[in-house]
């Protein structure tokens, strides 16, 4: 594989070409106490820089190399235009703190996708502050908290949450000093209503759901839900993850959510990343704009100005919030429109029920009704009669050349397989998909072993995931064992297992 | 409908083969009324309409490569070298997932790993996760780990930390009870004996070096433990947090080669003492091998995380900032031992010579005496608003920023970097004193 | 492998936004006799192109992924910050037929190019017009000739070029009407100074040499043939696309050359793009100025302006000539300056004389002397003893993970191989490239079958090149027999081939 | 010393291993005299130095993006979706020589021979090659091939095919002792019978949309070879030089979504009836199979080449135009059988509706009555010019083409795209109206 860029440092090489100093050299007298004993960072050419990086990337998977039906990750297209909005220099290289005279332009993007954001989730304010889902969901349960402080409702500290949620939810709450009361799904996959009824009480915060839940499926009994929520004295808290299942065509502030976040980095196209950044705006019902974070973009006139709500909750986030992601949403958005983001949806919907549909008779739906935006799978029944799992099936689809869909969650489901295709994906993909997933569910049954060992043709076995968290080895250090091939920077990632064995045989 | 591959007839043999005639038969499970809602939203651009619209759009901010910039106060105008974009806009790098997929992610693992392994050596210490939200965040987030790790509820920090860093912590610290108590001494403090931690900055907010000598001492002989937030750039010199003692260390990656961005996306680093890997919040990636014995890199000790731990995790934090820190991490390799240093000279040396020369200016002095990093507060003779309205109009310059409501009377944090030239310093020293008059 | 872009098309699929007509549908009355029956494009998504040019991308080597020694090339690293140059809007959204003063900035960058490459080269003139390096010796012997008519020396229509060079100067002259005459090379690798006197007459218009020579080596007698060139008449032309070997240190005019082109996409680091764009200005001597295409640029006070020479030429190309080259080179020249190019010829020639002793051992050297920017091997010796060709090594580098060094050029040397490292890489990576080559001469000493068979190890295995020419398919048709895999887009390029026996099996 | 990894250290080691002391010993064939030569150079500018100096000369120029153009004349300011770079910039791409290792160089070859299949579509053609350096060269490497395979030795051209082309074909001419002739009606010609082609450009130079349908047989039935000029954009929508029975057909790629860039680089297109095939010019890619029966594409017909026939080769072309080739695939493809129609019916609607308003104007008229595209003649009041000059001072408006010098009176050519907005047509035809009273 290739080595770590520390192993190919040479003492003195340079990569970047910075111009001379151009005044007296002030720091040469900077008292010797003061200054650190050595910086010991690699010394590289830009071009051991670029081949290192460049052959790196070709060892990942990517949305732009293949289909990538992660389950909960929206992994649909990204398009490039948002790139070069992003990237123009009247967006890229302007200081947060710059009087709002310089900025009107940058001011005039948030603004906007703030009023965009608050139409399509039928809300009356927004923030744009949170920088991915889980500080959204911070956020929005703050919010949540301060509603019910300022009307003195001190004991509302618990929060219901379904089992199926993400983990997020969890662990929000619990960054929030408050407490998880979990919540059962009945056997349609929806909300335990009787559950439910018997949780709420005056300790009870609000209520944190998943809509399209995270078994891809809507709360058939949402507007009940929020009744009761509503009646109990609690707020309901919208995770919008999901939110390219209802977007254009559903409002949840319809549905009588109070407060939800949305994740840019999934409706929205701007790029995962490999794990951010990301943006996590907020969505909130009047009651509880008063409290937003500091602070959100108001419009005065043709002016755009910055503005901290009354009672706000503070500062989440440093400066403006993600505001290069901010940009891209809000391309994507002016491209799409309305219209467009209806069929963006329906397409979501289509392909998902497209997938769950024609993998019902090799895999066994969780849930067998009409689903959202991703089809959930339980591998359970394939376990028993073949003893092959979820994790198998996820590693085999790699020798077919498609990443995974997300496995083992939600957690309710057993041998979870949740597929999330999105509407970029086109009708033959996921043909292509379904007949490796056929294949391989044939396979477990003729040849449980082929598929238990997988993956067989990717460069990388199985990796010893048990070794690596007992005895974490979590950066390099100049002592450890010099590895990478003898043949120096000849790697040509095309063949590089190959060549690694030439250089092993 | 850009983006959409299905045309009108692969949308009805889907629906056959799904077994509905229409798609609004899939939405049973949706209240009838609450479906087709309507939508009061600006018109669809196509793609070259929109190019327009954000050419219009962008050109009504004044941007920092055009504008002579004096702007600093925690985001700060390096240079970005060209080569960083040709690697942070790879496909395979910009739309993958966060690698829970080892066998088809070593790109992104390795590269964090890499980076987990800069932010060591930049920051001297022992482990670093694979970024945060950003500098703020990352503050916040070490407090949260100490209080943790000490189970104390007190938080002692430096009155001349980032302002946004201490509204963010006192953000993250409410609902745990805990106390958030700003000094301008915090190593004096009375309460030091019941804190988790005592919070400085490095250079402070207003660009001051502090010899950090004899905190690690008494900050441990308190029973507490020691945070320093650093800005990664004035590393390139300045004593490391390690070399300090410190038990966390965090900071705002934008400084390397992240770019203004108008504040977003940057990213947070976090650094700690081996003993404390375990309370770190947010992903971290460890070396192993794979069933051929190959090394490899995976996402490890994940029981501290959400989706396994769920309302015990360390931090609910997931998504992160995993290409801006590819960034910083192509960034530092490019600068390397001897760039990052050069930078760090070079901003150093251009604030001093400004300070040097404004203070020979009548009616401008420095607010301070202690040294500094390449910022420094000026006592204005007018309103930092006014001059900057005024270096602004008439030069096109964006000035300094205005740290008057904290300090009392008219004070104007002042900050160069490498890109200033001379000639920007002596342009900004002329009109200050035109203005001055 | 991946299918066909026009494989992928799916009726009515759209992967463009253009806007809504916003006047009259004029066209909609063209007269039908003028309309084309109908235009067989592909239809395909953003998402599908992407991912297909992604994953194409991937099966190409690369400087950005390796070590690419290809002799008479000048494979050296190309810096980004050129990229960013040329994509300033200020230099790439501009019309060639602007008025000057809208362009004034363009016409900057290339009269400072024309200034600069003047000073290198120790010439009087030069033109940018021509867009690569054949071009730039079609305009450099076509001054020639206009020189030889101005004098009415009409007949002079004989070139001497020797054997070594490169195909294009045979050709030129050719495209030019006039009539190659061959040169021996002597046992030194120099020009046969016999021959070249014995040939030299009042029919000779030019001779044309390459410097340093194909051979990688300089010619010591320059000085003495550019007196013999010139007292016979005749002019002396330098092909000069190995100038990465003299750039900074040697200038051309001062050896007597009247006439020369030079690649900006070898020395002056503008991309090669898999074949092009190249730029290949030509700089002259004072005589031959009134002949160059129009047109130059000239500097009148501070404004600049385009300018046709008195008795010129004529056009070469449309336009102005490939100006995002020219950005290029400038940014590369203004950044390097002077004493940086020094330094490039003279580790360019540094790292060829390193590969040259290193493996003058287990390859035979052709011409047994100090090299300049590349080193000439003969495998003749090789092949007699082991039946091992040239070619078989090219094909085995790459399993070793190296693109081949140039092969069969110059046509002089017997089972020539032609390895030009230039100065952007380390010592590190020639060593590992060393490594690799010194295996390979043992394995043909050892094991010479697993040398002919090669490559073992890429994705491909040798081309049938022979049916290609034999049976040219040279264009996809509708009717070709559909190709490409079963499972669609799933086609993870790292994975192709393993995939692909998948799907055979 | 950017982008030299060596440093001292390394140098000596590898000196030593050569087995000399100094690098000048390597040095020892050339005459002394001639080394160290001194150079009157600009300074050297650090990355950071170049970024500021080239955003300020380029800031000198007036770009399409942000100024109306009605400038075509052969270069066109059709749009480029934001797709395309992402492509064309990678390494992959932009870093590879010409294929001449097929086994890794499959990218590059397929893609050309995707690009040659491409050119076939639009042109109506049979078989295309890899690229020429531009539409004029390609022109006039046409008219060598005509002259080649009839072994006749005058040339035919439309008196409105693009000046630089038939300036490039004069040049091209020399030395061949070919006699070029332009004449406003090219069938009837006398010289026809011994002419080896007719060469028209379609639409022509002056926007007009000629009907070609007799021009084949009457081309043919006198023993030549007919070649047509086209625009590739005007093909989304009028008649193919494969419909019209071209024999070979040439154009400038520019206006597939390759962009301005001041004249280049741009590509080159070619392509011709199979029989004709082995007279082409320049590389050409063919499929055929591996040694394990795989698919796959090489350089084919390669004795008609420099490198293989020398002298005798078809043109001397080596390098081309791939790396822009590649974009204009890239653009041909996202495009599709709709796009590029549409492309053609905005710019042509465009034209329409400025030469109806235009026509409305006083003083103004139509010089041509013929159907044009997208571009005609208007004669004007006052010198081209001036309306030029005033135009782009009151308005910032990049006027159309001067072409009194060849029509006579004032004249000039005007161009429309579908980036020009209904907005800038009533906007330039206000102007004219108040510039022509
Ligand atoms: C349902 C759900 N909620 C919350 C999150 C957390 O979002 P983020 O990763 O942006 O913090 C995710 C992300 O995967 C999610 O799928
Ligand atoms: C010595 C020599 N001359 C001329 C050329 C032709 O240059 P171009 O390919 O730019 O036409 C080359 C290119 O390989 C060359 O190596």
């Amino acid at each position: 594989m290739e080595p770590l860029i520390f192993e190919m440092s040479v003492p003195g090489r340079l990569g970047h070409d910075l111009p001379a100093n151009d005044v007296a050299d002030y720091a040469a007298q900077l008292p010797p106490h003061l200054l650190r004993a050595e910086l010991p960072l690699p010394e590289l050419s830009e071009l051991d820089v670029m081949r290192h990086f460049v052959r790196l990337s070709q060892l990942n998977y990517s949305i732009d190399s293949g289909f990538y039906p992660l389950g909960s990750c929206t992994m649909k297209y990204n398009p490039k235009v948002n790139e070069d909005a992003a990237a123009m220099p009247g967006f890229a290289a302007i200081h947060p703190l710059q009087p709002a005279d310089q900025v009107q332009g940058a001011l005039q993007v948030m603004y906007s996708l703030q009023e965009m954001l608050r139409n399509l989730t039928g809300m009356d304010a927004v923030t744009l502050q949170p920088a991915a889902g889980a500080h959204g969901e911070f956020t929005g349960m703050a919010l949540v908290r301060a509603y019910h402080r300022s009307r003195n409702d001190l004991a509302r500290t618990v929060v219901i949450v379904p089992e199926s949620a993400h983990g997020t939810n969890p662990a929000t709450c619990a960054s929030l000093g408050m407490s998880v009361q979990s919540l059962k799904t009945d056997a349609n996959g929806g909300v335990d209503m009787v559950q439910l009824r018997s949780l709420l009480n005056d300790k009870v915060a609000g209520v944190m759901l998943t809509l399209p839940s995270t078994l891809g499926l809507f709360e058939s009994n949402i507007l009940q839900i929020a009744e009761m929520v509503h009646a109990a004295g609690a707020l309901l808290y919208c995770d919008g993850a999901n939110m390219n299942a209802l977007v254009g065509e559903i409002r949840p502030g319809d549905l009588g959510v109070d407060v939800m976040h949305i994740n840019l980095h999934k409706t929205f196209t701007t790029p995962h990343g490999g794990g951010g950044p990301g943006s996590g705006p907020v969505a909130c019902k009047a009651i509880l704009a008063p409290f937003l974070p500091a602070p959100t973009v108001a419009q005065d006139g043709d002016r755009y100005t910055l503005f901290t709500p009354e009672h706000s909750i503070g500062k989440v986030r440093g400066f403006l919030g993600n505001f290069g992601m901010h940009i891209r949403a809000y391309t994507y958005m002016r491209q799409q429109g309305a219209k467009g983001l209806k069929q963006v949806s329906r397409d979501a919907v289509l392909n998902a029920n497209y997938i769950r549909v024609k993998l019902g008779n090799a895999y066994t739906i969780a849930y067998d009704r009409p689903c959202m935006h991703e089809a959930v799978f339980s591998l359970k029944k394939m376990k028993q009669e073949t003893g092959v799992k979820t994790m198998d099936v996820a590693k085999r689809l790699m020798d077919y050349g498609y990443h995974a869909p997300t496995v083992y969650f939600p957690l309710i489901v057993e041998e979870a397989l949740m597929i999330e295709p999105t509407e970029t994906e086109s009708k033959e993909t996921l043909d292509g998909f379904i007949a490796a997933m056929q294949a391989i569910a044939a396979e477990a049954r003729e040849n449980p072993e082929l598929v238990k060992g997988a993956p067989h043709h990717t460069k990388l076995g199985r990796l010893d995931e048990v070794t690596a968290a007992r005895e974490p080895k979590l950066r390099w250090l100049p002592t450890d064992p010099q590895s990478g091939g003898k043949f120096g920077s000849g790697r040509n990632p095309n063949l590089t297992s190959q060549l690694e064995q030439l250089e092993r045989d | 409908m850009a983006y959409s591959p299905h045309t009108t007839a692969e949308r009805e043999a889907m629906l056959k083969a799904i077994g509905v005639e229409q798609i609004e038969e899939l939405y049973t499970a949706v209240p009838g009324e609450m479906m087709n809602a309507q939508f009061d939203f600006p018109p669809a651009l196509s793609e070259p309409e929109l190019h327009r619209h954000l050419r219009g759009i962008s050109s009504k901010n004044a941007d920092a490569l055009t504008h002579p910039i004096f702007l600093g106060a925690g985001a700060y105008n390096h240079f970005t070298p060209s080569a960083i974009r040709f690697i942070t806009q790879r496909g395979e790098f910009q739309t993958a997932y966060t690698p829970y997929q080892p066998e088809l992610s070593q790109g992104t693992l390795q590269s964090i790993y890499e980076f987990q392994t800069l932010v060591c050596q930049i920051a001297g210490m022992d482990v670093a996760n694979a970024s945060m939200y950003d500098g703020a965040t990352s503050l916040a987030e070490a407090a949260l780990m100490a209080v943790n790790i000490t189970r104390r509820k007190k938080v002692i920090i430096s009155d001349a930390i980032h302002p946004d860093s201490e509204a963010v912590l006192r953000t993250y610290a409410d609902g745990h009870q805990i106390e958030v108590i700003a000094t301008a001494d915090p190593i004096s403090h009375a309460e030091l004996g019941a804190a988790a931690c005592v919070i400085v900055q490095h250079p402070d907010f207003f660009g001051r070096i502090t010899d950090l000598s004899d905190y690690a001492a008494k900050v441990h002989d308190a029973g507490s433990l020691l945070i320093i937030a650093f800005y990664p750039t004035a590393l390139g010199l300045l004593k490391s947090p390690g070399e300090y003692g410190a038990d966390i260390a965090v900071g705002e990656g934008q400084s390397l080669g992240v770019g203004l961005q108008f504040g977003g996306p940057y990213v947070g680093l976090l650094a700690c003492k081996t003993q404390y890997v375990r309370s770190i919040p947010g992903r971290i990636v460890g070396q192993t091998k794979d069933s051929k014995g190959q090394r490899a890199y995976v996402l490890t000790l994940q029981t501290r995380e959400q989706h396994i731990r769920r309302e015990k995790a360390t931090s609910n934090i997931c998504t992160n900032e995993a290409l801006i820190a590819l960034g910083a991490t192509v960034y530092t390799c490019l600068m390397g031992k001897q760039g990052l240093r050069r930078v760090a000279e070079m901003s150093y040396n251009h604030a001093h010579y400004l300070a040097e020369r404004i203070t020979e200016l009548q009616g401008y002095k420095l607010h301070f005496a202690a040294p500094f990093f390449n910022e420094f507060v000026v006592d204005t003779p007018i309103a930092p608003a006014d001059l900057n309205k005024r270096l602004w109009e008439q030069a096109g310059i964006i000035g300094g920023f205005d740290v008057s409501a904290k300090l009392g009377g008219n004070a104007m944090l002042l900050c160069t970097t490498e890109q200033n030239t001379k000639e920007q310093l002596d342009q900004l020293v002329g009109l200050l004193a035109q203005f001055g008059k």
